[in-house]
């Protein structure tokens, strides 16, 4: 018997969650871009289910590796500004960088 | 040449994606009766193969290097343990380091302390899956093995990493931290390197392109063109440095760390790191040897040819079988020279400061080897466009792609389903 | 542009250069003369102007000896050569002759002109660019090139550039970072000090040269009064070269002003000129009508090919048939041309500095001497000559009467002003102004040609006698005042020699009765103030009634002499009056004194052969004879009468002259009697001619002071009318604003403070969520996904 | 062949590593979580017959979460195990939401009939059993739609590739290196002599 779909999307789901609640409670600027990687995996989970469970083919699989490739990206970017962030704040508290202005 | 061409040019059979294990499997099916169990019998044998040749190298290089080392210094080395040249002077050791007490420091991280001996270990191990040892003679047979092969050994630096980390010693934090920055660097070249036999073999498979290679030296993608030539040389050091050999050992360079991310592990998880080091070594040689020089092919024109034959007639599996033991052994041997050279190299060059490591990559490692592909790229074009042949040496290797291609452009010309890998 | 004659070619291109010199001096030339590191400047913009001006040189007189060959130029007429035996010896016999036919007048002479036309045109005239066409009115940029043109180009261009040699030495002291200005009194009681200003003395040389020969070649009256005004302000500017000085700025000013007033005559004349004959070109091209029928100029329009004007006597009085015109029945009343001339030589009175504006050109001896030589006396000056002798054929007679009276007038005036000054600048001014008078006497008597080679010569020795004066100057040092200097001639011979024989030419002394191989020994002047005399003798004698204009000539030459003697024995002859300035005065350098050599030399021999000389016979082929109009009181001479009076005329001028000479070596050169003594004697009259006559008194009188007192009475119209009506309106104004900006203040920023105000409590309330912590944000996010999850399931249940 | 336990391992250690990520407060743990976290991803894909993207997924995911850890490291160096706690109260709320959250998609996930797609798939693909996709997703990438289920799918043409996005990927990454070297480029100062040497 084959795994349900249904499972995927809930490991999605968690997987999901947990980067949204990574993000709402970490105060280190890393953790919070874990938790963005956390969010993207979930939603790579759905995709890759949905293209093996649907008619959706390797659509799914595409879409899941140009997620990949620009979370690696964004955290290229992410890890720059935090770098930045730490070279003016001395310490990568996000909850620091409340100033709202430069 | 001409049976090994035949028997890559069957799509049907040679893209069946474990062959080793169809053979263990159907086997296994064969006496028990059950697929289930049999599967997971044979991916227990498999596992079991797979670390009997992770461990075995491993031992026989970790005395290999004591006894090179010994001759370049003008020394004996071993000589006692186990006989006449000291060869049971690596169980021994092990022996040795079992029987230590597993200490960790009180300032360690306790998970990850004893954790990223494993990590290590299970990662250098993980890369033996996907290394075909002799035709068909491995584990997973993928379409993108070479792929998940590097993908795997890169995670062995996450181990070193949580280990430097987790030690609570600065030394063994600068480690990690060094050992960190060159993977990654070096990864890049090593990756682009890696690329350019495949571009010229057209396939990720790597017992597709060990198989590829047979027929004579020619045919050996290391004389592909100057290009895959001067490849293989860089790859060479690229592949050294992510080994995290000499000269580029500076995550554990005594001199100036104490031992690096190593200075907090005694005893048996000590001795995992210095497993895997091993096992990483003859992976990467392996890799080497598979992607530029022939893989399980002896080069002798004749020979290779008969020792296909034997292949081919798969009715008769004792004949295969010896077949593929004689080419586990040229595959082994030739690994195993790569190997030394390597040792060799340790012992006889001194260790770089970290600036001219990163430099070495950066500056130098990863401009060649772009141009390197970018004339690996072009060099068959242009070849093919002066004299009409893409190689100068062997036969032309690369149009194995070319037929897949066609009955693709068909299928999507046409609309109708193509029975397609 | 089609085709262009070589001549004018040539002519063109010595136009253009001293623009592009002028060009690159006034734009590169502070840069250019900078010495890396020395506080000299280079010499580069002299070298370059010189060089402009020199080519031009050249160029002129390839286009004169081009000119010569091709129209014969030094050719007599073919009916002079016969009628104008000038050194006969039987005058009398030829004075009776030309008596009898006195009352046929220019009967030969009609045919003379003929000729002149007939036997191929003598002049070649062409557009060299269309600047605009509005309806009738065409603007262009013309050449007009007869014999004149050729020989006014290559005279400007050669003095222009003896000039400038010499001012290369005049102006060494401008070559440095610091000049000092010595009569520029700072409050502080120092001298002002400014960087020297070498190189824009020789842009604005470039630019007089430049604006001076196409002055010369223009060839319709618009271009020339273009031009006329360039050459003003190029006077304007180089009068007031030491802008500092307060007089030297003032005389700028003079001069600019005054000669507006003639300018405005020349508009009214050109308004005139335009409105009835509808073009401005002096005569039809000869170049680039490809065969199509030339659009007359000018003179064809006034006059016929035998230079009869045709008058008719109507109801309205009497008009004058335009000629040569489409419509045949185009005509002019006479009396709007005799306007039309008086306003164009209203111009050339301002710019020659005739008799009754005269009075700015002694102020301009504030520039610079060579400024002087060039501007002030050989050439711009002699531009209201030029001007008055090129529209003669324009002229009717009643406006060659009043040219004649008002330069007879101005050549007197001037001589006795002349006599009591003291500044050697201005004694040369003086003389200038005079000698000016006597060409436009010679051009209002008819004298046509005589005018004209007086203007030739007289720009010779005079820029002689102001480049000597100039080296006068420099060697003592910038002093002017005749009274310090004397005895100069041991210090500084060669500006005292040739000085002296300026002053001889401008004299007309000779030697009576000697030839040597068929020439009189005479200088230039001799020749020229001859032919002037001889003109006005005869036509004093055809029209007795006007016999004031041969006397005054005659007296004023005498006088003449005697000033233009006083003057070098005042200043070279004698002993040293200062001994310190004696002490310090030394001979000028070689790159002063060799112009004046050559100058001297051209002041000796130009006008070899008098009247039947090369110069005088290439200026007669230009001349246009005029017929006698039927019912004008006035007879003007021919040239067959002038020849038989000139015997006798240049023995009265000689004697005259010599007479002057003698009073002045006597009262200057021996000291008895003591001018000292007749100046005490003849105080009134001596103060009377130290003021200048009182002209700038009488203006004074006569212009400034009510226009002082009309520009009170309008001033204090403005104050109390015009002021008052606008004060209020601005007192309205403010009114209206006081009221606009309390609604302003109440209703309008009521409204927008109140908006902004709600805005500012909207966003003050919202500001509490925009906290700035990411965690926070990413809660909302979460938090309203969740929301509108909910909602969703809760609005559109099971859908 | 049953992937059941298979997946069950996997999906626990997925859930568990991520759960991990949100509990741990020390970021080099929690960066540990993170690499089981991904890497179950990865063994969930070669599940879901999609080989390539779990190697992807290992590759890339675990060279990004490794630079992660190494700034983790970097960056909270000041003390050897630095910890920025936040307020249980926040915590708390922060997993109320969180649950909230994940009740809502849980629920959403069970609410909808699965089967239908299911039982459309498995009619529509009887033969895609093979996770040897990398070639395929290549061609697709290079604009060559070797996909059989999807090629012939009316209404989508036989040339649907990827071709575009994918350069268009190429390049950003390439902008994307290029601006983050910059931002993160060592401000330089100015050495005094004593510095002054190779390095």
């Amino acid at each position: 018997m084959e795994t349900p779909l249904a499972y995927y999307l809930f490991v999605g789901a968690v997987l999901f969650v947990s980067g949204i609640v990574c993000m709402a409670t970490k105060r280190n600027g890393i953790a919070v871009l874990m938790g963005v990687e956390l969010v993207l995996n979930g939603a790579n989970v759905n995709f890759v289910a949905f293209a093996h469970y649907t008619p959706l083919g390797l659509d799914g699989q595409i879409v899941s590796l140009f997620v990949i490739v620009l979370a690696a990206a964004e955290a290229a970017v992410a890890l720059a500004i935090a770098l930045n962030f730490y070279n003016n704040h001395q310490t990568i508290d996000v909850d620091r960088g409340d100033k709202l202005r430069g | 040449m001409e049976t090994g061409w035949q028997a890559a040019g069957d799509l049907e059979t040679t893209m069946i994606p474990s062959l080793a294990e169809a053979t263990i499997r159907s086997f296994l099916d064969g006496a028990i009766g059950n697929a289930g169990w049999a599967s997971l019998l044979a991916a227990v044998v498999h596992v079991a193969l797979v670390a009997g040749f992770f461990g075995v190298p491993a031992g026989i290089f970790i005395w290999a290097e004591r006894k090179i080392s010994a001759r370049i210094q003008d020394r004996l080395g071993p000589t006692r343990v186990g006989g006449r040249f000291g060869w049971l002077q690596a169980p021994a050791d092990g022996l040795k380091l079992l029987q230590k007490e597993d200490l960790a420091p009180k300032a360690a991280d306790q998970i990850l302390f004893p954790m990223a001996p494993y990590i290590v270990v299970v990662s250098s191990l993980a890369a033996f899956m996907f290394l075909p040892f002799s035709d068909g003679w491995i584990a997973v047979s993928l379409d993108i093995g070479l792929y998940l092969m590097l993908a795997v050994m890169s995670l062995e630096v996450i181990g070193v990493i949580l280990a430097g980390y987790s030690s609570g010693s600065k030394w063994a934090l600068f480690g990690a931290m060094r050992e960190a920055a060159q993977m990654v660097s070096y990864e890049i070249p090593m990756a682009i390197c890696v690329v350019i036999p495949v571009v010229a073999a057209g396939s990720l498979n790597l017992n597709e392109i060990g198989a590829l290679q047979g027929g004579w030296l020619g045919n050996w993608l290391i004389f592909h063109d100057p290009f895959t030539f001067a490849t293989f040389f860089v790859y060479f050091v690229c592949a050294t440095a992510s080994c995290k050999r000499a000269p580029f050992d500076l995550a554990e360079a005594e001199s100036e760390l104490v031992a690096g991310f190593l200075t907090e592990y005694s005893g048996f998880r000590w001795s995992f790191f210095f497993l895997a080091e091993y096992a990483s070594m003859f992976a990467v040689c392996g890799i080497a040897t598979l992607l530029f020089l022939g893989g399980w092919h002896t080069g002798i024109p004749g020979l290779d040819e008969s020792v296909q034959g034997l292949r081919g007639s798969s009715a008769s599996w004792p004949l295969s079988w010896l077949a593929n033991v004689l080419g586990f052994g040229v595959f082994f041997v030739k690994s195993s020279l790569l190997v030394c050279v390597q040792i060799w190299v340790r012992w006889t060059l001194p260790r770089l400061r970290i600036d001219q490591v990163m430099m070495t990559c950066l500056k130098y490692l990863v401009p060649i080897s772009c141009t390197l592909f970018l004339g690996a790229v072009i060099w068959p074009l242009v070849l093919s466009a002066t004299t009409g042949k893409t190689t100068l040496l062997g036969e032309p290797l690369g149009e194995r792609a070319a037929p897949a291609l066609e009955i693709q452009a068909d299928t999507t010309m046409t609309g109708r389903e193509g029975d397609l890998p | 542009m089609t085709h262009i004659d070589s001549k004018a070619w040539l002519l063109i291109i010595a136009w253009l250069l001293p623009l592009c010199g002028f060009v690159i001096e006034v734009f590169a030339g502070y840069w250019s003369h900078r010495c890396p590191g020395g506080r000299y400047k280079s010499r580069t913009a002299a070298y370059l102007a010189v060089g402009c001006i020199g080519g031009g040189f050249l160029l002129s007189l390839s286009a004169l000896i081009s000119g010569i060959s091709d129209w014969g130029l030094l050719e007599h007429q073919t009916s002079h050569s016969q009628a104008a035996p000038l050194e006969s010896d039987n005058p009398d016999a030829h004075a009776t002759a030309h008596f009898t036919v006195a009352n046929v007048p220019h009967g030969e002479d009609a045919d003379t002109g003929e000729t002149g036309h007939g036997g191929g045109q003598k002049y070649v005239s062409g557009e060299i660019y269309t600047l605009g066409t509005f309806g009738k009115l065409r603007i262009a940029i013309d050449y007009y090139v007869d014999s004149l043109t050729l020989i006014m180009f290559t005279m400007v261009t050669l003095i222009a550039t003896c000039i400038h040699v010499f001012a290369i030495g005049y102006m060494d002291d401008e070559r440095t970072e610091d000049h000092t200005d010595h009569q520029v009194h700072l409050a502080d009681g120092s001298h002002l000090h400014r960087p020297g200003r070498f190189y824009l003395f020789f842009s604005y040389m470039s630019l007089f040269c430049f604006s001076m020969l196409g002055l010369v070649l223009a060839g319709n009256i618009f271009m020339v009064f273009v031009f006329w005004e360039l050459v003003g302000i190029c006077s304007y500017l180089l009068i007031g070269f030491y802008v500092e000085r307060r007089s030297a700025s003032t005389a700028a000013n003079k001069a600019f002003i005054v000669n507006r007033v003639g300018d405005f005559g020349f508009i009214i004349g050109l308004m005139i000129l335009w409105t009835s004959f509808g073009t401005f070109g002096f005569k039809s091209y000869t170049d680039g009508n490809d065969g199509a029928h030339p659009e007359p100029g000018l003179f064809e329009m006034v006059r016929d090919d035998h230079g009869k004007v045709d008058v008719e006597k109507t109801d309205h009085g009497s008009i004058v048939r335009i000629q040569d015109h489409d419509d045949k029945s185009a005509s002019i009343p006479y009396w709007l041309l005799v306007a039309a001339g008086l306003g164009i030589f209203a111009g050339c009175v301002g710019k020659s500095a005739q008799f009754p504006l005269q009075t700015w050109l002694p102020d301009a001896m504030e520039g610079p001497t060579p400024v002087s030589a060039l501007v002030h006396s050989a050439t711009m000056v002699a531009a209201g000559v030029y001007l008055a002798a090129r529209f003669f054929p324009v002229f009717l007679p009643e406006v060659l009467l009043t040219i004649a009276y008002v330069g007879a007038i101005t050549l007197f005036v001037a001589a006795t002003i002349a006599i009591v000054a003291t500044d050697i600048k201005r004694v040369l001014a003086y003389s200038t102004i005079s000698q000016l008078g006597y060409m436009m006497l010679a051009i209002g008597l008819g004298g046509w040609g005589a005018g004209l080679f007086h203007l030739i010569t007289h720009a010779f020795f005079k820029s002689l006698m102001f480049l000597c004066s100039g080296s006068v100057i420099v060697g003592c040092h910038h002093e002017q005042e005749m009274p310090r200097m004397g005895g100069l001639r041991k210090k500084m011979p060669i500006t005292a020699c040739t000085m002296l024989i300026g002053v001889i030419a401008i004299c007309g002394l000779a030697v009576p009765g000697v030839s040597l191989w068929g020439y009189k020994i005479a200088f230039s002047g001799y020749h020229s103030k001859d032919a002037i005399v001889a003109t006005a003798m005869t036509y004093a004698h055809l029209n007795p009634a006007h016999s004031l204009l041969f006397l005054a000539p005659l007296v004023t030459a005498g006088i003449t002499a005697f000033y233009m003697f006083r003057l070098w024995f005042y200043t070279f002859a004698g002993e040293p009056r200062d001994q310190e300035l004696y002490d310090h005065c030394h001979e000028s350098p070689r790159v002063m004194t060799v112009p004046l050599m050559i100058l001297a030399f051209f002041a000796i021999f130009c006008a070899v052969g008098g009247e039947g000389g090369p110069l005088y016979t290439a200026i007669s082929h230009s001349e246009t004879i005029p017929e006698h109009i039927a019912d004008s009181a006035i007879t003007l001479p021919s040239h067959k009468q002038i020849a038989g009076y000139h015997q006798q005329a240049g023995i009265l001028a000689l004697l005259v002259a010599a007479v002057g000479t003698l009073l002045a070596w006597l009262m200057y050169g021996v000291g008895r009697p003591d001018p000292g003594i007749i100046r005490r004697q003849f105080a009134g009259t001596h103060e009377f001619l130290v003021e200048k006559w009182r002209f700038d008194e009488l203006y004074d009188a006569m212009f400034i002071r009510p226009v002082h007192v009309v520009a009170a009475w309008f001033s204090s119209f403005d104050r109390r009318v015009l002021d008052g009506v606008l004060h209020w309106f601005a007192h309205t104004g403010v009114v209206l604003a006081r009221w606009n900006r309390w609604f302003d203040e109440s209703l309008v920023d009521g409204i927008v403070n109140w908006i902004a105000v709600r805005v500012q409590a909207i966003g003050q309330s919202l500001s509490v969520v925009q906290t700035g912590r990411l965690r926070q944000y990413v809660m909302f996010i979460a938090l309203g996904v969740v929301t509108l999850f909910l909602l969703m399931f809760a609005l559109f249940p099971q859908t | 062949m049953s992937n059941q336990p298979l997946f069950w391992i996997f999906a626990l250690l997925t859930c568990g590593g991520a759960v991990g990520v949100v509990i741990s407060q020390n970021i080099v743990r929690m960066a540990f979580s993170l690499i089981v976290s991904l890497g179950s991803t990865a063994g969930l894909f070669f599940l879901l017959e999609a080989d390539f993207v779990g190697a992807t997924q290992l590759l890339v995911y675990v060279g990004g979460t490794l630079v992660l850890l190494i700034f983790g490291v970097m960056l909270t160096a000041s003390g050897p195990f630095q910890q920025i706690r936040v307020s249980p109260g926040e915590t708390f709320l922060g997993a109320a939401v969180g649950l909230l959250l994940l009740s809502v998609i849980a629920f959403t996930v069970i609410d909808v009939e699965w089967d239908t797609l299911n039982a459309a798939r498995t009619e529509a693909s009887p033969g895609a059993e093979s996770g040897n996709t990398a070639r395929a997703i290549g061609l697709r990438l290079v604009g060559i739609p070797a996909d059989h289920e999807i090629g012939v799918h009316e209404g989508r043409g036989g040339r649907t590739g990827y071709l575009l996005p994918f350069e268009i990927v190429s390049i950003h990454l390439l902008v994307v290196l290029v601006g983050a070297a910059y931002l993160a480029r060592a401000k330089r100062r100015v050495a005094d002599g004593s510095t002054g040497g190779e390095n």
